[in-house]
């Protein structure tokens, strides 16, 4: 009996082509869309971002983190610092930042990874203050009131405001393809399925020959470094950083978590689903301040409980539709 | 003879309830030992020092001439010990295929498609081929167990430990187990296999080891073992081919 | 009149089904054996009653109470006490303190810490220990008197001799007719068939989660039973 | 002598700490759950005695009267009807349904107090202070730690000499087997919550009567706490009461160095410990 191993579907055809549509929208979005759409679709594409990999952390590799804005803020810093004192072009060090962000994370995991489940979590915020409360002591950098990225660097981006924006969103644009990419080929990968295995039983995994620390550090670099390129877009966007805004947990983390357990956790679908919804949310509620939050902090705690699996789950549960060919399937 | 698997003087306590005793153990290779035992007697508890699931107290454990007890259980795996587990535990949102791909890859660390190949040979050897593609959350008891046997097999282990493969199977269905593990046997691979089934044990072992309060009170020939009055004792009223 | 019956019980675990309708009956005074092969259904059947696995009510009688939906601390209030498989002692109380939340359902009756210790005189010396520092076979005396400290007018045994030296299986024995006495009733899982027979007045032999033989112990037939065991 | 000062006072805010470790250390012992709103709770507790000390004119302390019973109820009705869903062998969704209950309770603040700081004003024990030698001590940082010691050692009579204290601990070993005793798991849960909630007002009405708060301070509490918890050693109560001594120590001389070192100081010394002895400095002994 001869087999084939595939992993291609109707479900997933379909999808490739529709992303592949929308991909190509948005490159040419700085043509067909205004100012304050391109804005909001590249922040957007952040948050996209900053789902992915926190899915990837907490949702496949067990490893609930509420302090990656940490990376999000190093990044950030580190784009102001090499860009104002060494004078490169602010798009040619993001790659930079990344192995930077690696190296960080790993005298930083090499501590935390002493914690476990929640104990994990709240030591990761540790982290994040102690990395806040360093950045408020640089004085170079502005430090505890921040500081703006100098005219002559944003100026280096490109001479018009509007060249210089369609370059940010293009970047932010590429950054987050390219974390998508990766997540899926990292799935998809021998260590993909050893992290998938995790997810589901770290006994039995352990017991087929996968080391677990080994696996879960990785991925906790990997999402660290990640992470520190998105937090330089964020803030080469913004244009202006301070200790406050870059090591925001609520920005960075709170809302991240937010759109992760609505849309799906332990899903690669689930963050997209849960970033359309959450901007859908807050572009349309917005103006109730608090409340919005609020609303967001209960939404989360109802699906919590009443849908773990979130939006997604319950969608794959009910059709058994995978968009992003990981499974492979024996014909 | 070459012993594949070496135990000495192995004791593990759970505070102080000494669940194994001393236990001396040698497997050759391509031996099939059958362990039975009163429920408590440390059956399981064996099996979770020779994986690596905790350490043992004192003693030691040599695998293939090596000294394996400080390693993890993962290493061991790689090593070609593989286990089933007694209570199934599938790795539930994956694919049956995807649980075999993960022994083979990791495991027996074989590349991309040497992997799949494994996969899928462990898969058809078990009779799970219809239900590749399901996943594993959804099978019944009796596939989850064929899925640990699948797992275990597919890591391409020099040793397997089976733990209650055969426990609620119907006659026909234990029938094509006894089968799936003969010819299992037959490829060379050493088993030790803790059953209550003891019909289906005796029909494959080659030797039977009893297990009562962490020791071993009796080792040798399957049906001499089983008639002796240490296996009576604890088996009283039940005839060992009933 | 049945104290304790079951009508048609079913439980699952997730997806599996562990019981195929289950009728069993423990009268008052009775002592009554549950055996079978490991996943006949044993434990599941005792965790049922307890309130540990929730059932349809009306599936779990007692003193014709429909009680199969209640929660395992509401079933303990009523009398039903279990001693759980391989004793289950609370490590970080000592030997006393297990004792003392044994009577945490305030029955009133015989059992008080006192006649504990009268029982299982080989406890008093230990009673200010941490439990886990006891041996196999007093753990179990302890998670036993534990269970008559409710006071119950019926006590589960999950294999209460598992793991057990002959000695202390023996003593438990001996002390069990004590146990079960001023209209207290049993129903004890024993992997020991011969023991099941001797001490109990009628059994149960479950496979594959159904009642395959059932009758008076005194006139088990052993080829029976063991065709029973294995469900063939 | 400015060195002996630092240190005696770092001791006595050490006591505050231990406060707000207490409650976490607390829930953690006996159901496993870390809670993620404990900070913005002490800080709901602080807001609390506000609104009362405010309406009914009446001192912080004799507002405890009111604020601990309210929490407790707080509590017992979170675990109950919430938190009691969640409980279960993953990590996730207890973490994340108090992540949610912490920014829930921050934004309610902020919509009913606005973001202004407030404090808890306590008349002359504010200012009030005994000297020995030339060292100051004042008498509501003396009084915070009394407390703290006084709430430990209540703790720890409760959970070792009291029924209720054994059902704790039995329940926290094995809630199902708990339950075959006759102990509602739900029910026991909800008196550690409350518990721990009752132990939230106090370190509320001390946070607020020695500092400025305002809805945003709850996180930096709970991190407070949580280090206090995880210096002294997981479990064990008295080293939490050392853990938040250390914490307020590390912090003080980090201020004197460097104002702006504070409490930078305070998470090096934490990260010190883990990296040293990850278990703690005084873990609990298992039987």
């Amino acid at each position: 009996m001869s087999v084939t191993v595939t992993r291609r579907s109707n479900a997933s055809t379909i999808f490739l082509i529709v992303a592949l549509l929308a991909v190509v929208l948005f490159v040419a979005a700085p043509w067909w869309a205004g100012r304050a759409e391109l804005r909001l679709f590249g922040e957007f594409f952040l948050y996209l971002g900053l789902a992915c990999l926190w899915n990837l952390l907490a949702g496949y590799a067990g490893l609930v983190s509420v302090g990656q804005q940490a990376y999000v803020g190093f990044g950030g810093y580190l784009l102001f610092a090499l860009a104002i004192h060494f004078n490169v072009h602010p798009l040619l060090i993001v790659p930079v930042i990344a192995l930077l962000g690696a190296a960080i994370s790993v005298p930083v995991g090499l501590l935390v990874f002493r914690l476990h489940g929640a104990y994990f979590a709240i030591g990761t915020w540790v982290v994040a203050e102690v990395f806040r409360l360093s950045a408020a002591q640089i004085t170079i950098l502005g430090g505890g009131s921040g500081t703006s990225l100098p005219v002559s660097v944003v100026k280096s981006i490109a001479q018009s405001r509007s060249d210089r924006e369609s370059y940010v969103y293009w970047a932010a644009l590429f950054l987050v393809l390219l974390i998508v990419s990766i997540s899926f080929a990292f799935l998809r990968s021998r260590q993909g399925l050893a992290l998938t295995a995790i997810r589901d039983n770290e006994q039995a995994a352990e017991s087929l020959g996968i080391n677990i620390s080994r696996t879960k550090f990785l991925v906790y670099v990997l999402t660290a470094a990640l992470t520190a390129a998105l937090g330089a877009l964020i803030f080469l966007q913004k244009l202006r950083i301070s200790p406050d805004a870059a090591f925001n947990v609520n920005d960075w983390t709170a809302f991240v978590i937010f759109i992760v357990v609505i849309g799906g956790i332990g899903t690669l679908e689930g963050p997209i689903i849960g970033t359309l919804l959450f901007f859908l949310l807050r572009e349309s509620l917005a103006d109730l301040g608090t409340f919005y939050l609020m609303i967001l902090g209960v939404v989360a705690i109802v699906i919590m409980i009443r849908a773990p699996r979130g939006i997604w789950g319950f969608i794959s549960n009910k059709f058994g539709i995978e968009l992003f060919p990981i499974t492979r399937r024996v014909l | 003879m070459q012993q594949l698997l070496s135990i000495r003087n192995l004791s593990k306590s759970f505070g102080s309830v000494l669940v194994t005793n001393d236990i001396d153990l040698d497997v050759p290779q391509g031996q099939s030992v059958g362990i039975i035992g009163p429920n408590g007697a440390g059956k399981s508890t064996l099996f979770n020092l020779i994986t690596g699931v905790f350490p043992p107290n004192s003693g030691s454990i040599q695998f293939n001439g090596q000294a394996i007890s400080s390693f993890s259980s993962a290493k061991r795996c790689r090593l070609g010990i593989a286990r089933s587990f007694q209570i199934p535990q599938p790795f539930s949102g994956m694919s049956v295929f995807d649980n075999a791909l993960v022994a083979s890859a990791h495991g027996a660390g074989l590349s991309a498609k040497a992997a799949d190949a494994a996969a899928i040979d462990a898969i058809e050897k078990t009779g799970l081929i219809e239900k590749a593609n399901v996943l594993a959350g959804s099978l019944t008891l009796l596939e989850r167990k064929r899925l640990e046997l699948t797992r275990a097999l597919a890591s391409q282990p020099k040793l397997l430990l089976l733990d209650e493969i055969a426990g609620g199977l119907t006659d026909k269905e234990c029938q094509s187990l006894i089968q799936t593990i003969k010819d299992i046997k037959a490829d060379g691979v050493t088993i030790i296999w803790i059953e209550h089934v003891v019909h289906a044990l005796l029909a494959v072992v080659d030797r039977l080891v009893v297990l009562d309060f962490g020791q071993i009170i009796a080792d040798g020939d399957p049906e001499i073992t089983m008639a002796s009055n240490e296996v009576r004792e604890i088996y009283t009223g039940i005839d060992a081919d009933a | 009149m049945p104290m304790l019956n079951t009508q048609g019980l079913t439980g699952h675990y997730g997806d599996f089904q562990a019981l195929f309708g289950l009728d069993i009956t423990v009268g008052k005074n009775e002592s009554v054996s549950l055996i079978g092969a490991n996943g006949a259904g044993k434990t599941t059947t005792m965790r049922a009653i307890a309130g540990l696995l929730s059932s349809p009510a009306h599936m779990i009688q007692w003193k014709e109470q429909s009680i199969g939906n209640l929660r395992a601390d509401q079933v303990a209030k009523l009398g039903i006490a279990m001693v759980p498989e391989g004793r289950q002692l609370f490590p970080s109380l000592s030997v006393e303190e297990n004792l003392k939340i044994g009577a945490q359902s305030a029955r009133s009756g015989p059992w008080k810490l006192n006649s504990v210790y009268e029982l299982f005189p080989m406890l008093t010396e230990h009673r200010h220990k941490p439990s886990t520092s006891l041996s196999g076979g007093q753990q179990q005396m302890v998670a036993i008197g534990r269970a008559l400290m409710s006071n119950p007018e019926i006590i589960l045994f999950d294999e209460i001799s598992l793991g057990l030296a002959p000695i202390v299986i023996k003593q438990i024995y001996t002390a069990l007719p004590e146990i079960v006495r001023d209209g207290t009733s049993a129903l004890i899982v024993e992997q020991d068939i011969k023991k099941a027979l001797q001490y109990t007045d009628r059994f149960y032999c479950l496979s594959e989660g159904r009642v395959t033989l059932n009758g008076d112990s005194a006139n088990a037939d052993q080829h029976d039973i063991v065709q029973a065991y294995f469900g063939n | 002598m400015d060195w002996i000062n630092i240190i005696v006072q770092g001791i006595l805010i050490g006591g505050l700490y231990a406060l707000f470790a207490a409650g976490l250390s607390l829930i953690f012992g006996v159901m496993r759950l870390v809670n993620i709103a404990h900070g913005d709770l002490i800080v709901l507790a602080a807001f609390l005695g506000l609104t009362v000390t405010a309406s009914i004119g009446i001192h912080p302390l004799t507002a405890l009267l009111i604020v601990v019973p309210i929490m407790a109820m707080v509590g017992y009705a979170l675990q109950y009807l919430l938190l009691n869903r969640t409980m279960g062998d993953d990590i996730l969704p207890p973490l994340l349904v108090t992540f949610g209950l912490s920014v829930i309770i921050q934004n309610a603040l902020l919509e009913v107090y606005s973001a202004d700081p407030q404090k808890l004003q306590s008349g002359p024990l504010e200012t009030a202070s005994i000297s020995i030698g030339s060292i100051n001590i004042g008498v509501l940082p003396l009084l915070m730690f009394v407390v703290a010691i006084a709430v430990i050692g209540g703790l720890q009579w409760l959970f070792y000499k009291t029924a209720i204290g054994r059902a704790f601990r039995a329940t926290s070993d094995n809630a199902d087997i708990a339950q075959l005793m006759g102990l509602n798991k739900a029910h026991v849960f909800g008196l550690a919550m409350a518990l721990s909630l009752s132990v939230v007002a106090i370190a509320g009405i001390f946070l607020g009567m020695r500092t400025a708060f305002d809805p945003a301070s709850g996180p930096a509490r709970l991190i407070f706490g949580f280090e206090a918890v995880i210096i002294g050693g997981l479990g064990n109560l008295w080293g939490t009461l050392i853990g938040g001594v250390i914490l307020g120590v590390a912090q003080g001389i980090g201020a004197k160095i460097n104002p702006g070192w504070q409490l930078l100081a305070g998470h090096c010394a934490f990260l010190l410990v883990l990296a040293i002895r990850p278990k703690g400095l005084f873990p609990r002994v298992e039987h």
